[in-house]
Formats: structure tokens, C-alpha cells, sequence
């Protein structure tokens, strides 16, 4: 359990956020300036809250109103700055070693770090910089981790390598994780909380199923980046053609790559604008994925309809325009097709809460 | 070499190196707490510490020299403190190292300071969240990030000391072997008609000795730079 | 205006002089002090000085070699002595010769002089002990001072029992006790030359004969210097 | 026009890349580390090559034979680096003005800048920061902008906000472009030019149309970020729905949201993931676009396959699972119909060439 | 305050001021230049441009006091150039604070080049594409962010030179009014019997206004360094 209320004024910038989550990932979303990096500092002991609270898994790391304020080294927060903050008189070995040497051989070839170990941070790119420095507080062996948007200096291919280790580091080491990031598709592989930030306070918090698949949530998240989560176990594989069958809740759908192990379950952001409806099943598509879904809301905004859809059990999200809406008489109750290009996909433990 | 330099002259020289290093080398962690104390320290009295650290350079040498003598002499504050102790500074070499010391001490303490205040404190922050206590980070990131500041600040000191004249002289008189410094050589021969040239001889030798340091030292905070920036 | 530049030990009773000059109607006068050598140096490099009055013969010997001085202008102002100090009030007089048992005297401590080689208090230290044959057995154990003051202070200050200064200087510090005074024939006689620098005026004669005259004596007197010149006063010399 | 060669070690790295490029946004696409940074670096004059030639619109910037080597300040290359790099002793508002004032008032009004101005670099946001970096060098009025990874740091509101205007720039005032970036959709709204890095070469240079549309490309771009990018006239708006329609070569197209004056022209990027093939024309299905197209190219990875297609005559790109592609039969020659829900719509001028 | 120092003294302590300023001020442009040369620039001889910055800290005062009184007398080989311009510095207050000035160059120009050094080049170079000349990136870049090292020389500098004595004394003498400052005057003092009260009430006169120049330093530092990093 993480739970986080802090009071503090900056200048003209106020913060004043408060929320409770689950252990897991807390993805930390919100435009730029409205208090993300405030409130992670606040966390890691960086900057002192005039008021408030923050509790990590039981252990209290502020109490205004007890006078408790653990020091930062004490803190066991493991940071990767926005800016890397390498030091720059140490090779990338000796920074990398800084705080520990925790899971060392793992961590260096994950990150691809092998051939930068003699070098100094100078003659480091932007992102060879950044990967050094998620490494350092990787190997720090936090019990919690600070990303303030850890991955936008990286490349996708290197993103797609480092994102299923986060996800790992959550679920079997059940590391907490506070990340600061803009891309949702990010968030929706790696969260199970989403706090949405506003002016330095919180606006919304729930579990990554529920927010991103609240058609009222898209204005907050952005059109582009809107998409459901849902839950689904590897119900086949196609070792001929390198497919995954997955079984979600409302029927099957098939995904390109091997996923994982037959009977394992899986976390699948379905982005809103992947979402293809439909009155009449279709046929021959390429698209193999078509699942029977009901509507249950219908948002209209200036650009076109976020349309909320029950699918089984699982809540997607779809995005038509508004003359599609009209065309395929779009409302509540309606029962429709949902064809279905899924494109993030993260491997997902069984463990793991969606 | 050795011919122009009579061996009096020879121990002059060797006297001003030992008393200058032992003073660099005594007067260096305490230069660094009070640079530090006065980069980063937020107490009262910090003002008066900073007044106080740079009052060698504002008196005249003299004056320091005087002011040592009162204070370390057998009635005096400090000497009497120390005398059941067996320490006394009078008359012997490291008297004269304790007032090079403390007329270097604020050329030590200055670029120590602005050093210690340009380190980043983003970066501190870095290495305290990977579980580094002060004194670690003091170690490992403050101090050799300010290194070249530090290098500077001794050097400086050491060339300083060993130019040091009025209150060493003032402080522990001239005794050859003991407390007779390059720099009184020089004033013994200036005051005599004709003593122009053994003075410049002398004058030689120490600049040759200070330039080495100074050189020493930038080839030093030059290899130091590179380690900590390129 | 005349700029008199004199040794840093006639500081004060030069002052008064000065004042009692200008009191009764002379020209101003401006008095530089600082060691002998500097100001002998100085001069030589051109210093703008009328009168030079030194506190060793040595460097009024070189600027009249040079012809810097005025021809005939140069007089020996001054005279002083050399005193023994201790730092101890309780210390009894002692006769000072070839007696002297100094190093027990001195116990572990230091004999306070100023430089031995350099500094004209030093160099009359010095000749005394040699003529007494006491030099060989302190001059370990000699601690040389930069000028006389400081070897007076090092006294004052308790940090060596002894010291050789001049006998104006033990005047007016009542924290030293002499313990006796160094005969006139131990040492070459102690004397404050002073000339006119080369191209002085006559006011700067008149006010040369003026430290050369009665009124001055006294005060000088009055301050522990002996005046030589009023046993000789047809050396005198005006311009 | 634009031409680049440079040749520079850098310790073990060797910088050897050299590429002509028509005006316009040259986007530089690689991996960490393929030497993205030091290339726009020896374009400022803040690295010296060894040798090589770098000529911008006629202009010789540097030319290792005939020595020349024109000073920084001299060259008028307007450069937002990776780190925003502002002056911290000056406040915003001197910030913006150190370069000059040219278009201020719209710059801070495009850039949100207006109540930042009197606040100094160290009380603003990650995002904030690079924001009014971006709007110094535009105010510096340069006759080349070179761009770092700008938007990286900026939430998708600012980003959308912000792409059209460097659009604009491009067109209206012909400001040549050489834009870092790990985003295709960035790459392909923005790039007239595509120039992809590899260990300090350049492994490819091409239209951004043709590199993007090439199914062989779609290895070195990343097969999420691969999309082609056609151009398209408006061909008809829908008021009440908020639809425009579009008139692709090969046929018209419907997008939510009103994107232009009827009649003028734009650019679309169509991403892979987005177009679903069929062999006979679906009924009833929420994507209102249903385009004839002809397989030109199939090219299978180990993920599925890049499919090429010819539609009309724009290239288009879709990405299926090898099942679909042995289901659909889909080989060079075959007629298909391209189920497009286009996503990343950027408004383009009838002159910006694709 | 009048009664206890009389006319003299107060004269003393206006020339004072008067020099130390002057020596400052005068020696800034050049304490600059050489700052930065020294931190910035990769000529042949910045060694020995170092090596001679340094030179008045090793030397005995009294030396360079020397060697300023020999090039600087009407035959010396800078006084004999300078005489056709009317230019002296022979035994006047100008020639105090060319003393002053000598004496405390290496203490300006240290703290400045490190602060030039700390500079960060990234922001040189963002300046640079901005289409700053290398002057202008000077002016509005470099400078501003070492301001509080140059502010710190300066200050340092003005407090050596209230305190120099040896080189001023043996090069410009000791003249009342014209040459003679606190730190001479506190010397004469020292030599003449009784003379230890004047020179302890002048002592405290230079303590107090030093250490108000450096209580100002600081102030002034710490307000431009929250201009800075703030
Ligand atoms: N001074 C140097 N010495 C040695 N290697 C260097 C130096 N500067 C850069 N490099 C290396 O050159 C390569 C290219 O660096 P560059 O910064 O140009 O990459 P980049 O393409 O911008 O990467 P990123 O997307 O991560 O910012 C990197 O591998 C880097 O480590
Ligand atoms: N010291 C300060 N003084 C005044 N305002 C400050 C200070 N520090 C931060 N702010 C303001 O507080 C707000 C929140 O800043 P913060 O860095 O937490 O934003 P953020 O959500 O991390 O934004 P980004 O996504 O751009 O990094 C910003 O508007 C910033 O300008
Ligand atoms: O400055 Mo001093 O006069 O002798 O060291
Ligand atoms: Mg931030
Ligand atoms: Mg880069």
C-alpha cells in the first residue's frame, strides 16, 4: 500500500495531492507543470512537504503532523532523473556501482551497458546516458522506484527491451514503482494505478482497467492515447505461422509473436482507436480479432465519439466518428461487433492485477 | 648548483619546503571544513567564521606575527593552554609552519569554497537516493568534483608559504636550521649594501621551487578536470 | 615643504621635532619612515627626500659613494646604546664583560637580537659579544628578529628571558628590566648619520641645523638618545 | 538544398555520414548512440569534422578542403539541444529575446509561454523548460533549425499544439529542418526527408513517402512506428458530424475532426497497425474507409508480415499475421481492399512536397 | 570615533581606501583578461603567464617591492619609458596602488578562473548558435554566471591590498598623505617606543572596514548567486 498527501507551495505553484494506491506501478500522468516531478521529490525525500504524509509498503518516510522525516539516503528510493545525473568523474561501471551492485550481470545486459562500462558519462549519447542511469537505480535494490519519464530519450526498439523487465521487477519483485510519463501506451503496459494530475493537485486515481476505459477519460488522457486494459490467458500458439491465441472474457482473439506460455495470462492494451465497430459480423478480413460486445456509453466530443463497450466481462474502448456512431445507431444496450487490431501488448504474469 | 648557493642557503631552502608542506598538509582538513562549513553550512556565526578565516590577508604580516607571539607565548592565552601539554611553538620550526599556515589559510580556504559551492546539488541529491550518508557523498561526489578547487587552494597555500616573511619572523625570530626560511634569507641580504646579489640568488631559487608547485598543480587539476568533466 | 626620510626607530622624538620646528614658523615638513636600507635604496633610485637620516653608517656610506649626498652636509645625529633585557621584573643587574655567563642565564631560552648580519642593532650586538669572546658559546642560541622592536617584543612578550636592544627602546617598556648596559668601546660606536640628499634646498640646511641644534638635542635626549655633536659642535657643517 | 558530409572520431565512435536532402524537415531516425547528436552538432560548428562539406541552402557552412569553417554564431542555425540548456541567470522572458524577437508574440502564444515569462529556468518543469527552449530558437529567426528529441519531454496536448506550427515553418517560411526524433508519427507528420542512422553511417535516405511505405523499411523504423504517408486533398467537410472527407488517389476517405479549407491539400500518415485487408469489400463496419488497393510487396518477419500496397498511386503499408497473409493469399499482384482508420492526421499545404 | 584617531591616522585610512580601490579598479580589465586566458584559452606560454600572475604570492613583499622600486625609478627600464608621458609611480599614491595591485593580482585572478572554468561550455555554445559573438557571449554568458567568482577576486584583492605593506613601504616609502597607509603607518608605530595603543586602534580600523568589504562580498555573492541558480 502506498499512500501519498503532501502540501507545499513553489512559488506561484502550489501542490496539494493526495492518493492511496496498491503496490505495483502508480503511473503519474498529467500535463507538463502540474506537479509530477513536485510530487516524486516529495517522495524521495527531496523536497520537504509543509504538510502531509507518505507511507511505502507500512514504512512511514514523512509524518508532518509526528515530525517523522527520514533522511533521503535512508529513504531506499531508487530516482531516475528526468536529467540522468550521472557523475561525471566516474565511468559508467563505477556509477552504475554506486549504490550497488544488485543484480548486476542482469541489469548490464538488459540495458545493453556492456560496452559503456569504461566510459565516462561525457562521451555518453542522450540515451546511452539514460539507460546507465535506470540502471544505477536499478541496482541500488530499492524498495521503490522514482521514474520521472525514464524511456522518451530512448529509442522504441529499446523501449520494447526495457519495458517487459519493468514489468518483471513489479511483479516478482514486487518492486513499487512511481513513473512519470506521457505516453499512455507506456502507462497502460506498466500501470496498476493511474493518478491523473491537474495544477499540482490529483484529479483522478484508479486502477489502470477502469480509468483508461472510461469513455469521460479520454479529454484527460488525450484522444491518441486513449485504449482499454484488459486481462486474457494464452489459450494457443501457432508455432507455423508465429501466432498467440488469447482468450479474453468475451471470446478469442489472435495476436502476431509467441507471448508467452500456453495457460499463462497476459495484460493487452486495446487502443481505442483500434477498435473497429461493426453491426453485422464481418467476413474475410485480416484482422481475425471480431468479438461480440455490448455498448454501454457513448461520449461525444468535438472530434469524434469515445464509445465504452462490455466485452465478457472485460470494458474496451472504442473511438468512430460521429457520422459511424449515427450510421451504426450507436447506443447504450446496442449490441455490436468490435474488431480488434491490438497493438501494445505486454506479457503479464498471472499474479499481476489489471 | 650547488656552487652559488653556500650551504646555509642550502638549508634555508630545505627548512622552507619541510615548513611549508607541513603547513599545507596540517592546515588542510581544517581548510576544508571551514570551506565547506562556508559553502554549504547555514549557521550563525558564519559570518564571523568567514571574517575570521580571512583576517591573516587583511592584517599586515607583521601584525599576525605580533598577535601569534602574545597568544602562544608561555603567558599567553593559547601557550599556556598548551604548555602542560609539552607542545610550544616558540622558536622552533613548527612555529614557523604554524604561521605559514595561518597566512595561507585563507588563500586555501577561498577556492576550496567556490569549488565546493559549484558542485552541482542535483547530483548529491542522486548519490543520497542511492543511499549515500553525508559523509559518503561528501567523499565520493562534493569532494572530487571540487578537487581542482581543492588542488588550487592548497597550491596556493604552499607557494604562499613559502613567501611568508613578517609574521614568521615576527613569530619565531631567525634561527639558522629552525626557523630561518628562504624569505628571511632574502630580507637578511637585502638589508645590507651589496647584498643585492645573494638576495636575487635566493630569489631564484624560490621561484623555481613555487613555479614547480604551480605547475605541478596545473598539470594536476588538468589531469583532475579531465577525469571529471570530459 | 622639505620630506625628511628617516629610520623607523627615531619615530617618535623626530615627531616632536618636527613640531617645535614647525611651531616656530619653518617650512612643513614631512617625515617617511621606514628601514634604513629602503630608504637608502629608494633615494638612490631618485626618491624626491631632502634630508636622509639613517640608523647605520653602512648605508649612509654607500649613498655617499654614489654622490647622492649633499658634499659636506653629513653629520652624526645620534647616538645610543646597547642595553641587556630580561623578561623577568625580578632579574638583578649584571656586569656586562668578558664575565658574562650568559647561556646559564638564558637557561633553555633564546637570546632575543635583531639579524646579526643585517639589522645595524644586530651587527652591534654582535661585535659587543665578540669582544667579550661570548659569541661563540650563543650564537646557537641566538633568535634574530627582523628589526630591534621585534627582538624587544619577543622580550615583552616572555617569549625568550633575554635580549640585546637599543637604549631607547627599553625605555618605554615596562615589561622588560635591564640588566645592564654594553660599554661605549664593546662595540663601534652607535650613530644616526644624517646628510642632505644631493639636490636639497636651504631650507632643507635650516632644518638640518636645526635637528643639529639645542632645542632638538633635549628632546632627542629626553627620548634616551645621546647627541655626539654637542661635545663637537664646530664639525657642523651648513651648506 | 541541403548537403551533408562529415567524417569525425570520437574515441571508439566514428562519425562518417553523409547525405543531400531537398528543403524542407530532414528527419534523422536511429537507434541510441548511431550519432544523431554529434551529426547536428558538426552542423552548428560546435564539433569540427575532420573533413567533410556542409552546405544549407546554397550556403557553405564548412568545407574541410577549401578550409572554410564558418564560426558558430555566423551560421544562423536556430539548435534546441536534448538538454534545454538555458541561460539560468536570465529569466524567461530574456531567455526567448537573447536571439532576437523575430515572431515573438506568436511564438509565446503557440508555446503557452505567457506566464512563465518572469520566472527563472530552475522554478520550471522538465516540459516547461524545453518549451521555451524551442521558442528561443525560433525567435532567433534561423535560416536552419536543428532539433534534438524537442517534443520528447512535452505531454500529447502540447505536442499536437506544437507540431502544425513547425509545419508551418517548414512551408511558410521554408525554414529548413533537421529534426531528431525516436517517434515515427513525429518523423512521418513533420519529414520531407527520412535519414536513417547506424553506427555513425547513414543506412538509408529517402522521401519520407517512400521510406516510410517501404516494407523493407519497416525492420529499421520498428514495426509499430512503420506507416506510410500519402497525400490527400479535402475533398469535402461535414459540419454537423465533424468529418472531413479526403480524396486519396485511389479513392476518399473520411477523418474525424475538420481539417482544412475544402480543396486544399494533406498530408496523412496511415500507419500499419491501422489498415486491415480484406478479399471482398466489408458491410456495415465503423471504418467508413474502404480503399481498392493491389499488393506490390510481401514481406515476412518473424512477427508477421509488411504487407506493401499500391492504391491508386500512393503507397500504402499494412501490417498482418502471416496467418491472414496465407488466409488472404496475399501475394504481389493480388487485388485487397485497405480498411484504413487513419490515425495521425497532420493538415498540409498544397506546395509541401511528400 | 574622531577623538580616539587623530588626523594622521584618518588620513592613512582615507589613502587606504583610496589606494586599495584604485589598485582594484585599475588592475580589474587585466585581472579579467588574464582569468580567462588562463581558464579558456590553449596558447604557448600560459604556463609562464601563470607562473608571473603567481610570482608577487611567492615573492617576499620586500623583493617585489624591489624589484618595482628598480624598473620603476627614472633610469629603471619602465620608469625611463614611461617618463616622456608624464607617467610617475615613483613615491606617490599612484605608485601605492600599482604596489597594492601587483601584490594582489594572483588573489583575483585565481577565484576568477576558476569561476570561468565552471562555466558550462553547453551554455557557451547555446549562446554561440544563438548568434552571440564571442564577446557578446562573454558579456551575457560567461561573465554573469562567474560573477560571483569575479566578485569574490575582487574582494579578496581589495582586502590584500588594505593589508599589503612589505612591497609598498619598500617601493613608494612611507609618506604621509601620499604613500603612507594603514598597514605602514601601523608599522611605523610598531617601531617606535609606546607606539603599540596608535597601532592596535589603527589594527581595528583595517579589520573593521576589510571585514566589511567581505561581509559586502558576501552579500553581494550570494545575491547574484541566487540570481544564478535560483
Ligand atoms: N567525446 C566522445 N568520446 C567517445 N565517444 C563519444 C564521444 N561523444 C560521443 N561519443 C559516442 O558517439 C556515439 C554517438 O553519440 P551521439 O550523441 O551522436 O548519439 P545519438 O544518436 O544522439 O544518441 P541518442 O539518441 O541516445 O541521443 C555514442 O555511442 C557516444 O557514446
Ligand atoms: N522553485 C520553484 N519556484 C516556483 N515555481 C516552481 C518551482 N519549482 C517548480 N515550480 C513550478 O511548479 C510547477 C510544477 O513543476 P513540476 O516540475 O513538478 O512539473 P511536472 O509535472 O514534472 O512537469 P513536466 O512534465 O514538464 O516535467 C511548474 O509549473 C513549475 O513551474
Ligand atoms: O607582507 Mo610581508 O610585509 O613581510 O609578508
Ligand atoms: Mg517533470
Ligand atoms: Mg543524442
Amino acid at each position: 500500500m502506498i499512500a501519498i498527501h503532501v502540501k507545499k507551495r513553489l512559488g506561484a505553484f502550489d501542490l496539494d495531492a493526495g492518493f492511496e494506491a496498491p503496490p505495483g506501478v502508480i503511473a503519474l500522468f498529467g500535463k507538463s507543470g502540474s506537479g509530477k516531478t513536485s510530487l516524486i521529490n516529495a517522495v524521495a525525500g527531496l523536497l520537504r512537504p509543509e504538510a502531509g504524509r507518505i507511507e511505502v509498503d507500512g514504512a512511514v518516510l514523512f509524518d508532518g503532523a509526528a515530525r517523522i522525516d527520514i533522511p533521503v539516503h535512508r529513504r531506499r528510493v531508487g530516482y531516475v532523473f528526468q536529467d540522468a545525473r550521472l557523475f561525471p568523474h566516474m565511468s559508467v561501471a563505477k556509477n552504475l556501482a554506486y549504490g550497488g551492485r544488485h543484480d548486476r550481470d542482469r541489469v548490464i545486459d538488459l540495458l545493453g551497458l556492456d560496452t559503456l562500462l569504461d566510459r565516462r558519462p561525457a562521451a555518453l549519447s542522450g540515451g546511452e546516458r539514460q539507460r546507465v542511469a535506470i540502471g544505477r537505480a536499478l541496482m541500488s535494490d530499492p524498495r521503490l522506484l522514482l521514474m520521472d519519464e525514464p524511456l522518451s530519450a530512448l529509442d522504441a526498439e529499446r523501449k520494447a527491451e526495457i519495458l517487459p523487465w519493468l514489468e518483471r521487477l513489479r511483479d516478482e519483485a514486487g518492486l513499487p514503482i512511481l513513473y512519470v510519463s506521457h505516453a499512455a501506451s507506456e502507462v497502460a503496459r506498466l500501470a496498476t494505478t493511474v493518478v491523473v494530475m491537474e495544477a499540482g493537485g490529483v484529479r483522478r486515481v484508479g486502477a489502470v482497467a477502469e480509468v483508461l476505459s472510461d469513455p469521460a477519460a479520454v479529454g484527460m488522457i488525450g484522444a491518441q492515447e486513449a485504449g482499454a486494459v484488459v486481462r486474457a490467458r494464452i489459450a494457443g500458439l501457432d508455432r507455423i505461422d508465429g501466432l498467440t491465441e488469447l482468450a479474453l472474457s468475451g471470446g478469442r482473439i489472435v495476436l502476431p509473436g509467441r507471448l508467452g506460455q500456453l495457460g499463462t495470462h497476459l495484460r493487452l492494451r486495446i487502443s481505442a482507436q483500434d477498435v473497429i465497430l461493426a453491426r453485422e459480423k464481418p467476413q474475410g478480413l485480416s484482422a481475425l480479432n471480431i468479438l461480440p460486445a455490448e455498448v454501454t456509453a457513448v461520449d461525444e466530443g468535438p472530434e469524434g465519439a469515445a464509445v465504452g463497450l462490455l466485452c465478457g466481462t472485460d470494458r474496451l474502448l472504442a473511438r468512430v466518428t460521429r457520422r459511424s456512431a449515427r450510421a451504426l445507431r450507436l447506443e447504450p444496450g446496442q449490441r455490436v461487433w468490435a474488431i480488434v487490431k491490438a497493438s501494445a501488448v505486454a506479457p503479464d504474469d498471472v499474479g499481476g492485477a489489471v | 648548483m650547488t656552487d652559488w648557493l653556500g650551504p646555509e642557503e642550502w638549508q634555508a631552502v630545505r627548512l622552507s619546503l619541510k615548513v611549508s608542506a607541513s603547513a599545507v598538509a596540517a592546515s588542510l582538513p581544517l581548510g576544508l571544513i571551514c570551506a565547506l562549513a562556508l559553502a554549504k553550512g547555514r549557521f550563525p556565526g558564519r559570518q564571523l567564521l568567514n571574517g575570521l578565516v580571512h583576517l591573516p590577508l587583511i592584517l599586515p604580516p607583521v601584525v599576525t606575527g605580533y598577535l601569534l607571539l602574545i597568544a602562544f607565548s608561555r603567558q599567553g592565552p593559547l601557550g599556556s593552554l598548551l604548555e602542560p601539554f609539552g607542545i610550544s611553538f616558540a622558536f622552533s620550526w613548527t612555529g614557523a609552519a604554524l604561521a605559514a599556515a595561518i597566512m595561507a589559510f585563507p588563500l586555501m580556504v577561498r577556492p576550496m569554497r567556490l569549488a565546493f559551492e559549484a558542485v552541482d546539488p542535483g547530483l548529491e541529491a542522486a548519490a543520497a537516493t542511492l543511499g549515500a550518508s553525508r559523509l559518503r557523498v561528501f567523499a565520493t561526489v562534493t569532494l572530487p568534483l571540487a578537487l581542482p578547487g581543492v588542488v588550487a587552494g592548497a597550491i596556493l597555500a604552499f607557494a604562499k608559504a613559502m613567501g611568508e616573511f613578517g609574521a614568521t619572523i615576527t613569530f619565531v625570530s631567525n634561527i639558522p636550521g629552525e626557523t630561518r626560511t628562504i624569505p628571511t634569507a632574502i630580507y637578511a641580504f637585502l638589508q645590507m649594501p651589496g647584498g643585492e646579489g645573494a638576495a636575487l640568488r635566493l630569489v631564484a631559487v624560490s621561484v623555481a621551487l613555487a613555479m614547480g608547485a604551480l605547475l605541478a598543480s596545473e598539470w594536476l587539476s588538468r589531469r583532475i578536470a579531465r577525469r571529471v568533466a570530459a | 615643504d622639505l620630506l625628511v626620510f628617516a629610520a623607523a626607530s627615531l619615530g617618535g622624538p623626530l615627531d616632536r621635532v618636527v613640531a617645535a620646528w614647525e611651531e616656530q614658523g619653518g617650512a612643513e615638513v614631512t617625515v617617511s619612515y621606514a628601514g634604513s636600507s629602503a630608504l637608502a635604496r629608494q633615494i638612490a633610485a631618485g626618491a624626491p627626500a631632502d634630508i636622509f637620516i639613517s640608523a647605520s653608517a653602512e648605508w649612509m656610506d654607500d649613498l655617499e659613494g654614489a654622490a647622492l649626498i649633499g658634499p659636506g652636509s653629513r653629520r652624526d645625529l645620534l647616538g645610543n646604546d646597547l642595553v641587556l633585557i630580561a623578561a623577568d621584573p625580578q632579574a638583578v643587574p649584571v656586569d656586562i664583560g668578558p664575565d658574562l655567563d650568559l647561556v646559564t642565564m638564558l637557561g633553555s631560552g633564546r637570546l632575543a637580537m635583531a639579524l646579526v648580519d643585517a639589522v645595524p642593532a644586530g651587527q652591534y650586538g654582535r661585535a659587543a659579544l665578540e669582544s667579550f669572546g661570548l659569541w661563540a658559546e650563543v650564537e646557537a642560541r641566538v633568535a634574530q628578529s627582523e628589526n630591534v622592536r621585534a627582538a624587544l617584543a619577543l622580550v615583552a612578550s616572555g617569549a625568550a628571558p633575554l635580549g640585546i636592544v637599543y637604549g631607547t627602546d627599553a625605555i618605554e617598556e615596562p615589561r622588560v628590566t635591564v640588566l645592564g648596559r654594553f660599554p661605549a668601546d664593546s662595540h663601534p660606536p652607535i650613530r644616526y648619520p644624517a646628510a642632505l640628499v644631493a639636490d636639497a634646498d636651504a631650507e632643507a640646511a635650516a632644518f638640518l641645523d636645526f635637528l643639529s641644534g639645542a632645542e632638538a638635542a633635549a628632546i632627542f635626549e629626553a627620548a634616551g638618545f645621546s647627541v655626539p655633536w654637542t661635545s663637537q659642535p664646530d664639525e657642523k657643517v651648513s651648506p
